[in-house]
């Protein structure tokens, strides 16, 4: 119980130091604060695809369910935070550049990272026996494996050569204040942290449904 | 491959065989070895997983644990190549329907890189007593003929190991009886496993798997 | 027992001969694909117009009648084996490369011949400027390799689950997506003069990652048919 | 009141429900376990 307090003080505290301690970004004024949200989310929706697809390549190669229920667990979790990340993107678009989706490459990304998990977790949904599911969600992961490499870094610059209107200010990396940098990578290591353990609960749950559902057939 | 077994023959064995539908047990730690030629019966009560032994030893189907292992021609054949050196009927077995009785056969044995696919196809047909039905319709075969065609398709390219689950199902009087012939000299030609609740065919077979509810098989 | 490189290339082309012989007798699978394809194209075109001076859209608009047809037909091969229960007997004769390659060549000719048909409509239909041949049918080519590659191997994927092809087009989008990108920019390019080299070895990456990706993923797609 | 505390409380809010139900979460999946 002590890491999970420690969690919810490590979190808590560099949340007020965000607010109170970094400065603000130049340019972005006051919408700085939701950078502290929007790109740890972004960071763990890439992480748990990427934990999805490990875990999906591991059952093939050994077809042991539990590797499956870090799968599938992973992925639904990927799609909160992918939610959260493309809501949150919006949102700071809409403050910034006044809209709420431009097909900016980085909210083109997430957004087919959305549609991978959408398609992952459509799938399961459709397999009733446990083993198939896992194997070909596992074959799926497989294939999403190799298509998000094109969707994240050649997709979005091609749609942004063909749609070149001028960005009012494109998102580059701006030099950041030391301050904004340790708050910002404190920030992401909580959320990891969040991700394992949400991760872990639902695994558990996995499994309890995976046993009762064997009593019960 | 010759039509008999050559010298080494074939050997089919079953190492600790455990399979699970979600978690029932359908048989668990399975073990026995046959070796060909011959003609084994697999009997058992319905859902003591006499279909589902059979589909594994076809490499149609992955164990839940324990492992199913083929020799033939001084050979082990790993589970992946297995479908080229085993013969399998089952009533599950379907056939192209739009395609006629020849045309499933010859593409089956052209598939299977066979010689001459057509003649192999139409010699199997009469054998089985088809003749005469080359050009009709998968679909329009009754169910005893479709079932001739499955024993055809099984014995396409001689394989050194046949399995047959149920074979005489939907077969008439004149069918059983030159299944029963037909079955007594491939047993002397090559390992036969004949998954049957059927007095009869269970009576050709020299030695038996039992697969008794409990799941658990003892070679009689 | 033959031994096994030669005949696995036999066994692609008995399989690819058996799709187009049954294809042949049914014809359900093209006659359904043409018609959708074409009234695809007429209802887009009836509703757009002709457009011979915006050839960005017209390029978007080729490629997504010509993925719509294949989402609509592609799966077709496959899901007709699991509802015909024939996939054991496939299973029986042939590896699971050699059926998923057999496939693959079919659904490969079965896009083509759509695209012979879609494609010269869509230009007179929509009035699009005097394409550039050369590279045009080098972006359809690599862009039918990749679009058949991805789809063949998720349709053998969904043919497996409960809606069949019901599926097809949500599961798939994603990894049709980067296909679709590149094509349409590069269709775009053609007209426009530009050099299509760069969408061309796009689609070829794509194509051989996915290819490679299956080639390592077969094994697993049939396991307990 | 200057509007970004008024943020910062909002986002503590949110963080510390999102804690107290998955510790409560926690719990419940911990004697689902043992049933």
């Amino acid at each position: 119980m002590i890491a999970r307090g420690l969690l919810l003080l490590w979190i808590a505290g560099w949340i007020v130091a965000a607010f109170l301690w970094a400065p603000l970004v130049p340019v972005l004024g006051e919408t700085t604060r939701v950078l502290y949200f929007h790109i740890p989310a972004a960071w763990v929706t890439v992480l748990a695809l990427g934990w999805s697809m490990v875990h999906s390549l591991l059952y093939l190669k050994r077809r042991n369910l539990e590797h499956d229920h870090q799968a599938a667990a992973a992925a639904e979790i990927g799609l909160l935070f992918c939610v959260v990340a493309t809501v949150s993107g919006a949102l700071w678009a809409k403050a910034m550049w006044g809209a709420y989706w431009n097909w900016d490459p980085r909210e083109t990304s997430i957004f087919f990272l959305l549609l991978i998990y959408a398609a992952y977790l459509a799938l399961r949904s459709a397999i009733d026996q446990p083993e198939r599911r896992a194997r070909l969600a596992a074959v799926y992961s497989g294939i999403a494996f190799v298509s998000v490499p094109f969707l994240i870094f050649v997709v979005p610059r091609i749609y942004f050569s063909l749609h070149p209107d001028p960005l009012i200010n494109p998102r580059g990396k701006v030099d950041m204040d030391p301050r904004i940098r340790v708050v910002f990578f404190a920030l992401l290591v909580g959320f990891t942290m969040l991700f394992f353990w949400v991760q872990s609960l639902r695994v558990r749950v996995a499994r309890v449904e995976h046993r009762r559902q064997g009593s019960v057939a | 491959m010759s039509a008999a077994l050559g010298d080494e023959g074939v050997t089919v064995e079953a190492r600790a065989l455990t399979h699970r539908y979600g978690h029932r047990a359908v048989f668990e730690r399975l073990s026995f070895s046959f070796r060909g030629p011959g003609i084994v019966a697999v009997r058992g009560p319905n859902g003591s997983g006499k279909s589902t032994l059979l589909r594994l030893l076809a490499g149609l189907l992955r164990p839940s644990s324990g492992e199913s292992a083929l020799t033939a021609g001084g050979r082990t054949i790993p589970p992946r190549e297995r479908h080229r050196w085993i013969g399998y009927a089952a009533p599950d077995l379907a056939f192209y329907p739009e395609l006629t009785a020849l045309e499933n056969l010859s593409f089956a044995a052209e598939a299977r890189g066979l010689s001459s696919p057509a003649k192999r196809g139409r010699e199997r047909l009469r054998k089985v007593g088809l003749e005469g039905r080359e050009n009709e319709r998968a679909d329009a075969l009754s169910s005893g003929m479709a079932q001739r065609l499955r024993l055809a398709f099984a014995l396409l390219d001689d394989p050194p190991l046949l399995l047959l689950d149920e074979p005489g199902s939907h077969l008439d009087d004149e069918g059983r009886r030159s299944l029963a012939s037909w079955i007594g000299d491939e047993g002397s030609r090559r390992l036969v496993m004949i998954a049957t609740n059927d007095e009869r065919e269970g009576a050709l077979a020299g030695q038996r798997v039992e697969l008794g509810s409990r799941g658990v098989g003892d070679p009689a | 027992m033959p031994a096994s490189g030669s005949s696995s290339g036999r066994a692609v082309w008995a399989i690819l001969r058996k799709e187009c012989r049954s294809e042949w007798r049914t014809r359900y699978g093209l006659n359904a694909a043409l018609l959708f394809a074409v009234t695809s194209l007429a209802s887009t075109s009836f509703a757009v117009g002709r457009m011979s001076d915006r050839t960005d859209v017209l390029a978007a608009l080729l490629w997504v009648v010509l993925l719509f047809a294949a989402l609509a037909s592609l799966a077709h091969t496959f899901v007709r084996e699991t509802e015909g229960h024939t996939m054991t007997l496939l299973r029986l004769v042939a590896t699971p490369t050699s059926i998923a390659l057999g496939k693959l060549l079919f659904n490969l000719l079965f896009l083509i011949s759509i695209e012979l048909v879609t494609v010269p409509l869509f230009l007179i239909f929509m009035g699009a400027p005097a394409p550039r041949w050369g590279p045009l049918l080098a972006i359809l080519g690599l862009g039918s390799l990749a679009l058949g590659a991805g789809a063949t191997l998720v349709a053998a994927i969904i043919a497996q689950t409960r809606g069949r092809g019901a599926l097809f087009a949500g599961v798939s989008f994603p990894v049709l997506l980067p296909i679709l990108a590149a094509a349409v920019s590069g269709t775009r390019a053609q007209w426009s003069g530009a050099p299509v080299t760069a969408e061309l070895r796009l689609l070829a990456a794509y194509a051989v990652a996915l290819l490679a990706a299956s080639l390592l993923l077969y094994d697993h797609l049939w396991e307990d048919a | 009141m200057r509007g970004d505390l008024v943020v910062m409380a909002v986002a503590l809010l949110v963080w510390g429900l999102l804690f107290w139900y998955l510790v409560r979460l926690e719990r419940r999946v911990a004697d689902l376990e043992k049933r």
